[in-house]
């Protein structure tokens, strides 16, 4: 396995949000974790990230261990989150988010060339590329978070609510993008969504979490019919895919 | 005679055409829907009104007045409310502070429908009554975002302008904030909506209008404006 | 008997904060008056002997903590004699403590000439038991622009004519040269320009420019001292005039340092000098002083104006015979005292002192001459 | 005319210094987000140690490379010590700062008394060109300045780092997971400032004496330019600190000298009020609440 | 209300503790710190309310005090206003002052706002010191003005002590109701989140001004005490390095809690008497104490110690502030 999760506990200050939760990411894999509002997985995520030191458990990733390795570290390493809310930096143009993107990397000219590539899957990018990150609209933004975090040419891609905002032309380009990640980059995805028809089109596997811990996983099939994800997740309305 | 009329309104960024001359009326009861590409101006179009951006050139009123770069402030206190695309509140401040700082500002109480007479009945109406203790920088996202509703709801508006209110929420959840959005109009609370979730749009708006580069391509009943090809090509990519 | 054998002074004075440099020659000075009084057996009053104990307060350059200071030496330590302290608004705060209490006050601020009045002196007045231990400004200025200008004189070629004066806007710097600019026109100088500068400058090229283009024949740097040393190497640099004048700087740091310049310079000191007195009895008191452990300063001879008056109140408690306040201040009154700064210490009836101010000169070659210059009796008009 | 070039170059020249200072500042404000108000005692450290070095016999240049080694370790020291502890919370930051004040000023005092001190001129030569005269130190001071700020600004805008460091100042978490070593490029940039601030003390005791104290009153200068030319900006910060050692140079040349130090608050009042981010725009900074 | 009600009570019976320090005899260097410490106290409760409440930093609120100061000595010496008068008069002119450099400085915000205080107070100064003989110059002014209350003199230490506690526990109660009231409740708005303020109908730009004109008045009474104190004011009193110390002692108290200012005011008038060491090193112990208390407890003082009892005696302690403004979901 790319990266193992087990036992994993974090919180904030007196409270506690994971609880003992474990998975795992194979090579070129895309999972999901789905589940309600506050349940913990964008911590998870950012545990995972180096973010968050988690409080018990471990993270392995490639073989060895990484547990409560800074993020400058775990990036270095191939491990890359795009963070919930863009996280844009908006004082700097397009252009410098999308090369802070690829900071861990030494290969110049494969950048120049990435940043090409990027402005290929998102136009707007290119014609935007002098533009503050901050004048950049919602959708705009996610896209540059998106295409930033691509840019480290990452081994582990973490999505936190990628499609947050985005139009539904570009949700369905979105999921072309995530369902090429893995031989396009060589990368696994694990993605958080709310928009449980792209979570549920692009990923093999999924994970249910509810108040901080693990409650179901199996393959995305098996999940997408289970009568818990319905009711926690999908209001009883049908799936639209 | 639309409680909120636009004419003309333009904006532009630098050499950048955020809105390209939008002709645009918002009649009294009911809920508008605001679509289009990412960029298209949405955004700008709320902001222009609510007086975060000054327009280059146009004219926005209200019940006949002409509110044309009012203040932000100003603009709340006529009776306006938004949210904002980026969920907001006050994080250091409890939710109760939250909401009765928001209650304390109108100065108008026209709105004779209007059924809170209190932060915490706000509170209940959008479930967050169990919470009001709860440091708002803290709570996770989907309650963030019905917080920012009870906060624009506070201020007593008689139009509220949400921006993308379910980005972030999950089916179960855009579900319930669906049904609180549709109470509105009964308390005497127009609607414009922007927002990238058609399942959502079709289900709460019965009028759509979509921008595109600035300009408004389309604006008529939902379902028609969905299938227009116009729409269909530059916005859904094809057929829903 | 020891305790009850006692007297206690006070000092209040910076030991700490910016104005250290300048402050702690205060409680040095005194220390050193207080420990030869008592090593030669202490103060006889009435038919006690007395020892003193100097009670020392640090007012950290701050006025608040000056001011409870002061409370405390007269409130709870019940000082009879406070000095103290050489920033002058200090003293003025410190003044509204120390008389009402009827405790005497001696500090060497010459702009206490402006409170210090008939009516204010007068027993019941208001500061009846305040001593200024500098001379009155004019008498002090008119002395000092006279060695000045005697002084520097036969040491250039050509005659001096013509002054600008550089002062610090500061309290000091504004009161005083406002009266040294009066000495000097006194003497028969034409002086175009009385430039200020603001009490932290370090850079003065610009200033001294300005005073160049008015071709002066001396510039006088007048206090403090500190900011004068910054000024002189930057003047030379620039060539601003043949001759300078440096007040309140003691020959002893500019041999310490070893400064020079290309033109004479002129000093004066506060009250007389340290490092090349004609005055014998500043040599013998300024080794004692530094061997005290007092660091050398730009104007370590402040101290003297401290030291000396610890004598005079000595002398003064022996001749009233008493403690009692307004019989000492009597005794001040008609007190004559063979002091290090003058053979004849005694004070005006404004309380104020009288004496003669040294200055010396460094040719630009090194050597140092001195003169007492006696001041002026009436203050020019 | 010749006292009006004259009053030009003093101008310069009291611009480099200020320069030299500001652009310490404005590289620990402007990218760490530290509020090191004790900058200027840190200058003043540089020159005790440059004035300890040449009496006991260095010459000028092995002293001034020993203050920049002293103060650039005193720096690692200190943001290792102390300012990492507050860089959530900028204002905590500046009082630690204020703290350091009162404690550098006083350990010197404490072992170097309060006197004023001084070195002789490394270099005395002074040029007379048609009635201007211009001394060596002080061309020495310009040059050096000039050299320093040109090399930083390779550094600093070499264009991988520069961003790096202007993220980390806008979002420290976000900055970190694109792999950026924030803690160590923060240290990084904190040392190098403390460096120029020991190389400021150095040239400035070559040119004058100073006290314990002389820091205080110079750092707020650093900051005002700083912040006129916009934070993090090393172009801003030479432009300004021309701008305010001219404005500076001909007010107490040319105008009522005692109003010298209102002039230039003035300047810089309403520079920041007509464009806030500064004449060159810059970083954000820390945010202060 | 019952609950803000209970907020005040610590602060109150502390002061009622501090009223009965005249009768435990204590010397008059404490009594005189303590007056100093209790002037500094009005001025930073009005600090606490621009700072703690709107979140604005001032660095030149020594220059407001001065300004009432100032303000108060030359109403007596030219009209003679005496003491009573004074107060409110000069509270009126600090607040004017701070009207005029409220309303430009505003507009920027953050630290920027904090270095045109500071260079408006620097300002401030110069126009003292060359003020001639209005101002006094750099020489400052005698305030000759007696002190009385229905003809009994104020003057002796331990009344004039209380006469400051009163003032004190008076600001203490004015910040207090301001904290409580709608108005407090909009400084917080404003400063959690400005453009979320401007968007619920408050009008931050008048806000911000009003906030520092309240500061104002607080500093401008603080003036007038200290000019009735030290009887003697100069320019360089309330210069650059107040200011800071001012600012210094806000936050080291901690702004947000009632008990803050207090406490800031008192821990940084007395810290340097605790040691008895020579002047110097005890300055340098100084500057250490204030650097481990800032570290150790970064949210000042008063809510430090919070938190430790809580944690202590199992309360759960309210989640800090500062970490909820760095969550990712907020604005501003
Ligand atoms: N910085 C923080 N400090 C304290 N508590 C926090 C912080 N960030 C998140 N929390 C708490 O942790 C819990 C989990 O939050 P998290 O953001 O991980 O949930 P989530 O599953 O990603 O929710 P969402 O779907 O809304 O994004 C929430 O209850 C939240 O209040
Ligand atoms: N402050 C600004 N400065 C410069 N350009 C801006 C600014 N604000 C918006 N723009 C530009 O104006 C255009 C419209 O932006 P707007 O935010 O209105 O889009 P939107 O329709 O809301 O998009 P989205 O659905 O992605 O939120 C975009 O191209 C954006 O980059
Ligand atoms: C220090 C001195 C030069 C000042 C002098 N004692 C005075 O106040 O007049
Ligand atoms: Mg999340
Ligand atoms: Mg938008």
């Amino acid at each position: 396995m790319l990266l193992e999760v087990s036992g994993i506990t974090t919180g904030y200050g007196p409270t506690i949000v994971n609880r003992g939760v474990s998975l795992t990411l194979g090579a070129g894999e895309v999972a999901t974790i789905l589940g309600p509002n506050g349940a913990g997985k964008s911590t998870l995520l950012r545990t995972i990230a180096g973010l968050v030191k988690p409080r018990a458990g471990t993270v392995r990733f490639g073989g060895s261990d990484a547990t409560g390795q800074p993020p400058d570290v775990m990036a270095k390493r191939g491990v890359v989150l795009v963070p919930e809310g863009r996280r844009i930096f908006g004082d700097m143009t397009v252009e410098e988010n999308l090369r802070l993107g690829a900071y861990a990397r030494r290969d110049s000219a494969a950048v120049d060339a990435d940043v090409t590539l990027m402005e290929n899957f998102f136009p707007i990018l290119a014609t935007k590329r002098r533009d503050k990150g901050g004048s950049l609209s919602g959708g705009q933004q996610q896209m540059l978070a998106i295409a930033r975090g691509l840019m480290a040419r990452p081994r582990v891609l973490l999505l936190d609510e990628p499609s947050l905002g985005l139009s539904p032309l570009l949700v369905k380009e979105i999921q072309a993008i995530i369902l090429s990640i893995g031989e396009r980059f060589g990368a696994s995805v694990l993605l958080v969504e709310q928009n449980a028809g792209l979570a549920l089109s692009v990923a093999t596997r999924g994970y249910l979490m509810q108040t901080g811990q693990i409650v179901t996983s199996g393959p995305i099939e098996e999940l997408r019919d289970m009568s818990l994800m319905r009711e926690l997740y999908l209001g009883g309305a049908a799936v639209a895919s | 005679m639309g409680t909120l009329e636009i004419s003309g309104l333009r904006k532009q960024f630098g050499g950048v055409v955020a809105l390209a001359g939008v002709d645009l009326t918002i009649e009294e009861g009911e809920i508008l829907g605001v679509v289009g590409p990412n960029g298209s101006g949405k955004t700008t179009l709320f902001n222009v009104i609510t007086g975060v951006h000054k327009p280059t050139a146009g004219r926005v009123t209200w019940r006949g007045a002409d509110i044309t770069g009012l203040a932000a402030h100003a603009i709340s206190r006529i009776g306006i409310g938004h949210t904002f695309q980026q969920a907001m509140a006050f994080p250091g401040l409890s939710v109760f502070e939250n909401v009765q700082i928001a209650s304390e500002h109108c100065r108008h109480a026209r709105n004779e429908a209007y059924p809170w007479p209190s932060p915490d009945a706000l509170l209940s109406f959008v479930g967050l009554q169990d919470l009001r203790r709860e440091i708002a920088g803290i709570m996770p996202f989907g309650n963030l975002r019905l917080l920012g509703l009870a906060l624009a709801l506070a201020s007593r508006p008689t139009m509220l302008l949400l921006d993308e209110p379910a980005a972030g929420l999950n089916d179960k959840e855009t579900a319930k904030l669906v049904d609180l959005v549709k109470q509105l109009p009964g308390h005497g609370i127009s609607v414009c909506v922007i927002d990238h979730d058609m399942n959502l749009m079709q289900r709460l708006c019965r009028r759509l209008v979509v921008l595109d580069f600035g300009s408004k391509i389309a604006d008529g009943p939902t379902a028609e404006v969905l299938n227009d090809p116009k729409v269909l090509e530059v916005y859904l990519g094809g057929a829903l | 008997d020891d305790t009850g054998n006692t007297v206690k002074i006070g000092v209040v004075a910076a030991e700490s904060g910016s104005f250290v440099s300048a402050g702690h020659t205060l409680p040095a000075g005194v220390s050193l008056a207080v420990k030869e009084i008592n090593d030669a057996g202490g103060v006889k009053v009435g038919d006690k002997t007395y020892k003193i104990e100097l009670v020392k307060r640090d007012d950290r350059t701050d006025i608040g903590t000056a001011v409870a200071a002061t409370q405390e030496l007269v409130r709870d330590v019940g000082v009879k004699a406070i000095f103290g302290s050489e920033s002058h608004d200090f003293t003025l705060a410190m003044t509204k403590i120390t008389q009402p209490a009827k405790v005497l006050h001696f500090a060497g601020n010459s702009t206490l000439d402006t409170i210090l009045t008939d009516a204010s002196v007068a027993p019941g007045g208001a500061d009846h038991y305040l001593f200024q231990t500098e001379p009155r400004e004019f008498q002090r200025s008119g002395s000092t622009a006279r060695g000045v200008l005697s002084l520097l004189q036969p040491m250039v070629d050509h005659p001096i004519k013509k002054s600008v004066i550089i002062a610090g806007n500061d309290a000091t710097g504004q009161f005083l040269s406002s009266y040294y600019i009066k000495a000097l026109k006194a003497e028969g100088q034409e002086v175009p320009d009385i430039i200020f500068y603001p009490p932290d400058t370090t850079d003065f090229s610009p200033i001294l420019t300005r005073a160049k283009s008015l071709n002066p024949d001396v510039v006088h740097f007048w206090y403090n001292g500190d900011s004068t040393l910054t000024a002189l190497p930057q003047a030379v640099e620039l060539g601003v005039a043949p001759s300078y004048f440096l007040f309140g700087v003691d020959p002893g740091i500019w041999k310490e340092r070893s400064l020079s310049a290309d033109v004479p310079v002129a000093m004066s000191c506060v009250p007389v000098c340290w490092g090349e007195s004609s005055n014998p009895k500043a040599k013998a008191y300024f080794q004692s002083y530094f061997a005290a452990g007092a660091p050398k300063g730009v104007t370590s001879s402040v101290s003297l104006l401290y030291y000396d008056y610890v004598h005079v109140l000595a002398e003064a408690w022996t001749k009233a015979g008493s403690f009692d306040p307004d019989k000492v201040v009597d005794a001040l009154m008609t007190l004559h005292h063979k002091g290090v700064v003058s053979d004849d210490l005694s004070f005006n009836a404004h309380h104020q002192v009288t004496h003669a101010t040294e200055v010396c000169a460094a040719k630009p070659g090194g050597d140092i001459t001195c003169s007492m210059q006696q001041p002026p009796a009436d203050a020019p008009m | 005319m010749e006292i009006f070039i004259q009053q030009i170059l003093n101008g310069l020249s009291i611009a480099s210094v200020i320069t030299l200072i500001a652009v310490g500042v404005t590289l620990i404000f402007g990218l760490t987000g530290i509020i090191n108000f004790a900058h200027g005692e840190f200058l003043m450290v540089g020159s005790i140690v440059t004035w300890l070095a040449v009496s006991n016999g260095w010459g000028f240049p092995l002293a001034l490379c020993a203050a920049v080694v002293v103060v650039a370790v005193m720096g690692f020291a200190l943001e290792r010590g102390l300012f990492r502890f507050t860089l959530d919370l900028p204002t905590n930051g500046f009082i630690v700062s204020l703290g350091l004040i009162v404690v550098l000023q006083h350990i010197v005092i404490l072992f170097w008394n309060a006197n004023q001190k001084s070195i002789p001129h490394p270099l005395t030569k002074v040029w007379e060109v048609g009635g201007v005269r211009i001394a060596a130190v002080r061309a020495m001071v310009i040059i050096v300045t000039a050299l320093v700020v040109t090399l930083t600004f390779f550094v600093i805008t070499r264009s991988r780092y520069g961003r790096a460091l202007r993220a980390s100042v806008e979002d420290r978490d976000t900055a970190a997971l694109m792999g950026i070593p924030v803690r160590r490029y923060i240290t990084g940039v904190f040392v190098f400032g403390s460096a120029l601030a020991g190389l400021g003390g150095a040239l400035l005791i070559a040119l004058f004496p100073i006290t314990p104290f002389t820091g205080g009153t110079i750092v707020m200068k650093g900051f005002a330019v700083a912040l006129i030319g916009g934070l993090g900006n090393l172009t801003g910060a030479v432009a300004a600190g021309l701008i305010l050692g001219i404005v500076e140079g001909f007010s107490a040349g040319y105008g009522l000298s005692q109003w010298t130090d209102a002039y230039s608050f003035a300047l810089m009042i309403l520079v920041l009020l007509i464009r806030p981010q500064g004449l060159f725009g810059g970083t954000s900074g820390p945010r202060i609440t | 209300m019952k609950t803000p009600f209970r907020t005040i009570l610590p602060t109150l019976v502390v002061l009622v503790l501090l009223a009965t320090v005249p009768w435990l005899s204590p010397t008059n260097r404490i009594l005189s710190l303590a007056i100093t410490a209790g002037i500094n106290i009005v001025a930073l409760y009005g600090l606490s309310v621009l700072f703690g409440q709107t979140g604005i930093l001032s660095m030149g609120h020594a220059a407001l005090m001065g300004a009432g100061a100032y303000a108060a000595t030359i109403l007596a010496r030219d009209l003679g206003v005496g003491f009573w008068l004074a107060i409110p008069l000069s509270a009126l002119v600090a607040a004017a002052i701070a009207t005029i450099v409220g309303f430009p400085s505003l507009r920027v915000g953050g630290h920027h706002f904090v270095i045109l205080t500071f260079a408006f107070g620097q300002l401030l100064t110069i126009i003292l010191t060359n003020g001639g003989d209005f101002t006094g110059r750099a020489t400052g002014l005698d305030l000759q003005a007696p002190l009385t209350l229905f003809g009994m003199d104020l003057s002796p230490l331990p009344r004039f002590y209380l006469l400051v506690l009163g003032f004190v526990a008076l600001s203490a109660v004015a910040s207090w109701a301001i904290v409580h009231s709608r108005y407090g409740r909009t400084l917080r708005a404003i400063r959690e989140n400005e453009k979320l303020a401007a968007s619920l109908g408050i009008d931050v730009g008048r806000h911000k001004i009003g906030a520092f004109v309240v500061s104002g008045l607080f500093a401008g009474v603080s003036g007038v005490l200290l000019t009735y104190f030290l009887r003697h004011i100069s320019p360089t009193q309330f210069s650059s390095f107040p200011s800071i110390y001012l600012a210094l002692m806000v936050m080291i108290g901690g702004a947000r809690l009632l008990l803050g200012p207090l406490a800031g005011g008192i821990l940084v008038a007395f810290l340097p008497e605790m040691f008895n060491l020579d002047p110097v090193e005890s300055r340098i112990l100084y500057g250490v104490c204030l650097i481990a208390v800032i570290l150790l407890l970064p949210n000042g003082l008063i809510a430090g110690l919070l938190d430790g009892w809580k944690r202590l005696f199992g309360r759960r302690p309210a989640s800090s502030p500062a970490a909820a403004s760095r969550s990712s979901v907020s604005g501003g």
